[in-house]
């Protein structure tokens, strides 16, 4: 269970927020977050975001990945 | 993967207990990445697949007043009861599948004189979010709105498996979205209480790949075990204390019954008497019952690893994907379900 | 004429003839000219013939990106097109449900004659039946096809390392359907990709001697339809993930939804097996003269006789793709 | 295999392929012979075919003398009949709805090979899909033909004076199907007249010359379809009562339910236009030949231009035979 | 309104008789009739008889119908 | 009239009143074997072309009510309220085309959750019967059978045909089926109140012939103007006194709405009090509109021979028989439907 997709928050109307997620946008609830604001990235899950995601972390983890795909379609993967 | 010995190794099992993560697992094809000896298993993680077959039939029984529609997650739909599932069951415009609860809401508005009934499903991933609508419809309506519910909790069944002396259970992975909700720190008992290798892990194959490494460290001792949260970005220590906030308002323990296990002290999450007027139990008489008749289902010993499919009598006979029985063989990745489609091993 | 069709519309008397003469022949081609009698008689000097049949049941009848209409005769023209032919006549056999919207009739009815129109092909016999309410979802298409079939196309045994290739991005049907069906609030730029393929037998002419096999990945998409083609090849399949080409858009939706590409229709893409090592010269024609930009070599057949279907995964592991098992709904898990 | 179709039947995955191979070739032929593929390629060295399709949507589904298979079969090779034409290969599509009864599937499956094999026919290529339930009536059922038209066959105008024939008694299927419909507690014999005209062609093979249309008669019945030939032709048909071949028993049940047997339906029975002059020498080899005992010259065409269908009646007065307006339903009135 | 067609009884059984319609049997509803007997022509209207015939009258008009109709097929109707 | 020279005729109207004798005539071609200068018109003489648009909505909003269950006879089917007629309206299920009133009951013991509302049509013919069926259910049940009437009686509405100044109507012929309920004597009013030529005749085609001959003799002056009964075969003089009791049992009279004509003082048979538990009017809320505004139809004008079909502005344009707005439409052999089929002579 509990699949929940990365995406961020372009607005927000009360409880709720118009997101994008690649491209494609979404009114969602966000009234589980706390003060959601654009710029935001936010785990969705059914029509709600269910946590904040730590900006930090998510960008260091993004550089990681593709590092490790690169490595991988050059052949060093395992 | 480091360095280890390549010979015999004993085999090292490593569950996960997030529908998300055996999807992850399959879709990532990580298991053709790991050493032979370590098997990669599915627990009671889907709860759809651990929805038990009395919440079916109950489900079913209110389709018989004609002015009753269900909302569900499209997940619950070939799940089967006793005898049916809802999609075989189903009349026309009687069972609609939504995305979001707030989809049921939609429902209910456009159907007033209809009385709609979300199947509430889910971990505590999904809980606070049924419990916000929850809360949305008891204060703001629609009266029509009703909700049965099956909300599992996370912890109850893990120390169920846990406490099993015969579980053969090397390591464990936590599941990152209902660790989003409850924080990192609500699985730390893994670790400290049964001493076992487990870690918070994303749904990235890449994700996947460091958690079950950072686990063979731990299992093959050159890492000291440890609880650690490799799901930092969507994962605080105390989780969501919104959401945490949303799911005691709402919600209260009971005893639950898992398909293929049975009976689990504490692990239902159920509406608080305020909320009742939005039970769909207490509104109709439902009356799951909760087979007390054994299970033919040897889930509970295969989620156990103590048991191989095959060894089951039900297997391929009466139990097949396109009729399964247990939560093995209803998720398309359990272990009876991939067992039966490719066989043994096939790479 | 109302505008709600009636049961008398389907009883074959002067209701029905009205449909067809306001209605379809209006449509269909130039005015008078096709007749829609029970039988229709031609001559042909062609020796070989490509026949073939389906029928349409889409829900909802107007998608984004097309219609049951459109996708009746885009079907049937791909279904020839798999058979190295190109098309000559059609048949068009309507079951609509008492009620149904006269003006949606006229619509669809204008679909499938632009198909044909662009695709030079005729509707030359059909047949109209009425059924109550509720007896039917609003409107069923069957089509059926004759075609000519290529003197260059001579499908012959798949062996391994044969070439897969597809002609464009996947799933774009399935999903426009989704979000269609579902009503799902969700913007997006995706369409359908619903389109006739007839094309390609002409414009793929020079290589069809290399062309083993064509069928187009619609119910089940393309990994059911490769298994078929592996059930009947005898061989495993291999896919590279990062090969197979999905728009960003296509991607996010199923993702957000839990529902996996593979598995949903295309209606506007070919899957072609191909003779070892030309597949980058049937690419280059794809890319260059079919407007196929999209078109991705995605796979090989290997030694293997297990029958399978799998990919080599993003980060280098190995995934089976089975057929198709259960309908595909949006999913929280 | 469970014993109700399930949406996943018509997915096109493996449960398709089930339904395929356990069902559909194995009632249509000789196992293995037929492959049911997307497009169905054949070599002919006939000049000129017949092409037709019709969709079947008979309430109930089975019914006294046949079933909707039966009558899928039968309706598509009579309609190639009308054009001449000896039928070669048949399609069948199959809309079905979730929950229908699979042992009814395969007993309907089962009565279109027997027809087919009874006219050295061949089903080569088919579609299934599977709706939910609700959605569609049990069973819905689209076959399309083709086949290889007499050269002896060569239509044309029809002018005053040319015959009408009937192949038998009229209104069989119609009044079988009404008494199942509403389950009339109405004691008879009557079945339906379903049957396969194919071998029309070849048995008055001697006197196609002569012959300047054939239609059959089916939805509307005899009026309706006259209707639409004389229409056609430009003059007037003139019918006499007396000569209208029908059963006591059929004559019985549409007294009493107050419905008129020229509105309904025939499904194995053929209208010959005949070259004034030749009636009843095709009569002849009709009863004698074909097995056709009740055969009936039933009137001819004149030379007035209001392309009216009448008859004469019993009595010696005229009555004007419209087109089918409205359903054919039970009366009181 | 008012269709109604003569139909022979074959035998009575309480309110019902099983009757014979130019060789269709049916069962129908004769409450209607005043002592109903097997070999009485009624009138059947939608499921009921609704009259007994005489049946010296109409075995006469039958005869001059017959009659009648062999007049017109031999051409001097009208 | 009397004696009258040979050459050029006043033309002579003969009305029948029944619709079965309507269809005898069509079938028959009998209009061909007449002189030219006779007419033979269609007078209000089916019961389900004269139903008032009012009864039609009425049934209609019946379907309304989910649980409701409509069973006609087919006739009824395609006939219009203001808007709708049923066979447009009607959902899978909700409306059964009966042969008889007892098909209706076995319906209602197949649903018995279901309220099957029969709906009651003809004139005296049908009335015992259905009066019988009425009495049978409210004796033995189903309880969940009710009745909407529309049932109307033929004396009121020949007598308001007869009683029009202008009428030109030069003989009768009585509805056979209706005289065999009520007796031959039943219309003995026609010539002896109205001195009209009238005769009680058959449905076969001789049947028909020898009244119209007949009542030429009487109007051209061959024989006196007398009231004949032709149909003694199936008429007695007093009728059938058991399907009479019936009526009486059953029915009391009341005010009749007749489409295109108005309202017909005491030309309606409707439930007697004791029977009141199963009329579909007194359970359901039903306001059968009655419709005061002006009808358009000019079918009043045309059944009383003083216009011919295209002198009414519907005709041809807001009238057709696919959309038909009159009983002169609605009835396939009607002045206006046979008009707009066939212009205004064919042979
Ligand atoms: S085969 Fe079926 S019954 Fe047996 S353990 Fe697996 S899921 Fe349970
Ligand atoms: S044309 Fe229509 S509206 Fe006019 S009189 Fe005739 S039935 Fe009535
Ligand atoms: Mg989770
Ligand atoms: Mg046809
Ligand atoms: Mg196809
Ligand atoms: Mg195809
Ligand atoms: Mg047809
Ligand atoms: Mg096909
Ligand atoms: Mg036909
Ligand atoms: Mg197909
Ligand atoms: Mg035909
Ligand atoms: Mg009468």
């Amino acid at each position: 269970m509990c699949l929940a997709v990365p995406t961020k928050i372009i607005s927000v109307d009360g409880k709720y927020a118009y997101v994008e997620t690649m491209g494609v946008g979404q009114k969602i609830n966000v009234q589980l977050i706390e003060s959601p604001m654009a710029g935001d990235f936010v785990l969705l899950h059914a029509g709600f975001a269910i946590e904040k995601i730590d900006q930090e972390e998510y960008t260091f983890l993004n550089t990681i990945l593709n590092e490790m795909i690169n490595d991988d379609e050059n052949g060093t993967g395992n | 993967m480091m360095k280890m010995e390549q010979e015999i190794k004993k085999t090292v099992r490593i569950m996960e207990v997030c529908g998300t993560h055996t999807q992850a697992i399959a879709k990532s094809g990580i298991r053709y990445l790991l050493p032979n000896h370590v098997k990669l298993l599915s627990g009671p993680g889907c709860p759809v697949c651990v929805t038990h077959e009395g919440y079916i039939d109950g489900a079913i029984a209110l389709l018989a007043h004609e002015d009753v529609i269900l909302a569900t997650f499209g997940d619950m739909l070939k799940v089967r009861g006793t005898n049916f599932s809802l999609s075989e069951i189903k009349r026309k415009d009687s069972v609609f599948t939504v995305y979001s609860p707030e989809d049921a809401v939609t429902l209910a508005r456009k159907y007033p004189k209809k009385t709609v009934v979300f199947l509430a499903v889910g971990f505590e991933t999904t809980a606070p979010i049924i419990g916000a609508t929850i809360k949305n419809v008891f204060e703001y309506g629609p009266e029509n709105l009703l909700f049965l519910t099956a909300l599992k909790r996370m912890e109850p069944i893990l120390r169920f498996i846990l406490m099993d002396e015969e579980s053969k259970i090397d390591g464990l992975i936590c599941p990152g979205h209902v660790a989003s909700v409850l924080g990192g720190e609500a699985f730390r008992f893994v670790t400290e209480e049964y001493n076992l290798p487990a870690v918070v892990c994303g749904f990235e194959a890449e994700d996947m790949k460091m958690g079950v490494y950072s686990l063979l460290d731990q299992i093959d001792g050159r890492c000291p075990i440890s609880f650690l949260n490799l799901y930092p970005r969507c994962v605080r220590n105390q989780g969501n204390p919104l959401a945490k906030e949303y799911i005691n308002e709402v919600y209260q323990t009971e005893d639950g019954y898992w398909r293929g296990i049975g009976k689990v002290s504490d692990s239902a999450l159920v509406l608080k008497q305020k909320y009742q007027s939005l039970d769909a139990r207490s509104r109709f008489s439902i009356s799951e019952e909760m087979t007390l008749k054994p299970s033919v289902c040897q889930c509970r010993e295969i989620i156990l690893g103590r048991k191989a499919p095959y060894e089951c009598i039900q297997f391929g006979l009466s139990c097949t994907p396109e009729n399964p029985l247990g939560p093995c063989m209803i998720s398309s990745e359990g272990a009876c379900s991939a067992h039966y489609k490719y066989g043994r091993v096939i790479f | 004429m109302t505008n709600k069709i009636k049961l008398n519309h389907g009883d074959g008397g002067t209701k029905t003839n009205e449909l067809i003469r306001e209605i379809f022949l209006k449509s269909y081609g130039e005015e008078g000219e096709v007749c829609l009698s029970d039988s229709f008689v031609f001559t042909t000097k062609a020796s070989k013939l490509a026949y073939t049949t389906d029928s349409f049941v889409v829900q909802p009848v107007f998608f984004r990106g097309g219609d049951i209409g459109k996708l009746a005769i885009c079907g049937t023209l791909n279904d020839l097109a798999t058979a190295g032919a190109k098309p000559l006549y059609v048949s068009a056999g309507f079951i609509i449900e008492e009620g149904f919207d006269i003006e949606a009739l006229c619509q669809i009815a204008r679909s499938m004659g632009e198909v044909c129109k662009r695709n030079g092909v005729k509707i030359v016999t059909g047949d109209t039946k009425v059924v109550e309410k509720g007896s039917a979802d609003g409107i069923f298409i069957n089509t059926s096809g004759i075609g000519v079939v290529s003197e260059q196309y001579s499908p012959c045994e798949i062996e391994p390392g044969d070439e897969i290739i597809i002609t464009g991005t996947i799933a774009e049907h399935g999903t426009a359907i989704l979000l269609d069906r579902y009503d799902l609030a969700i913007e997006t730029n995706i369409k359908s990709d619903c389109c006739a393929l007839s094309h390609l037998v002409s414009d793929l002419e020079i290589m069809l001697p290399y062309i083993k096999q064509m069928k187009d990945p619609t119910r089940g998409g393309v990994a059911t339809v490769l298994n078929e083609i592996a059930e009947y090849a005898g061989f495993n399949v291999e896919l590279l993930e990062n090969n197979i080409p999905i728009s960003p858009q296509v991607k996010a939706v199923n993702e957000i939804l839990g529902i996996d590409p593979l598995y949903l229709a295309c209606e506007g893409r070919m899957l072609l097996v191909v003779k070892k090592g030309n597949g980058s010269k049937i690419l280059q024609l794809l890319e260059e003269f079919c407007g196929c930009r999209e078109a991705q070599m995605i796979g090989c057949f290997t030694a293997d006789r297990q029958k399978l279907v799998y990919m080599q995964t993003k980060i280098g592991g190995k995934r089976v793709l089975p057929s198709l098992e259960s309908q595909t709904v949006p999913r929280i898990c």
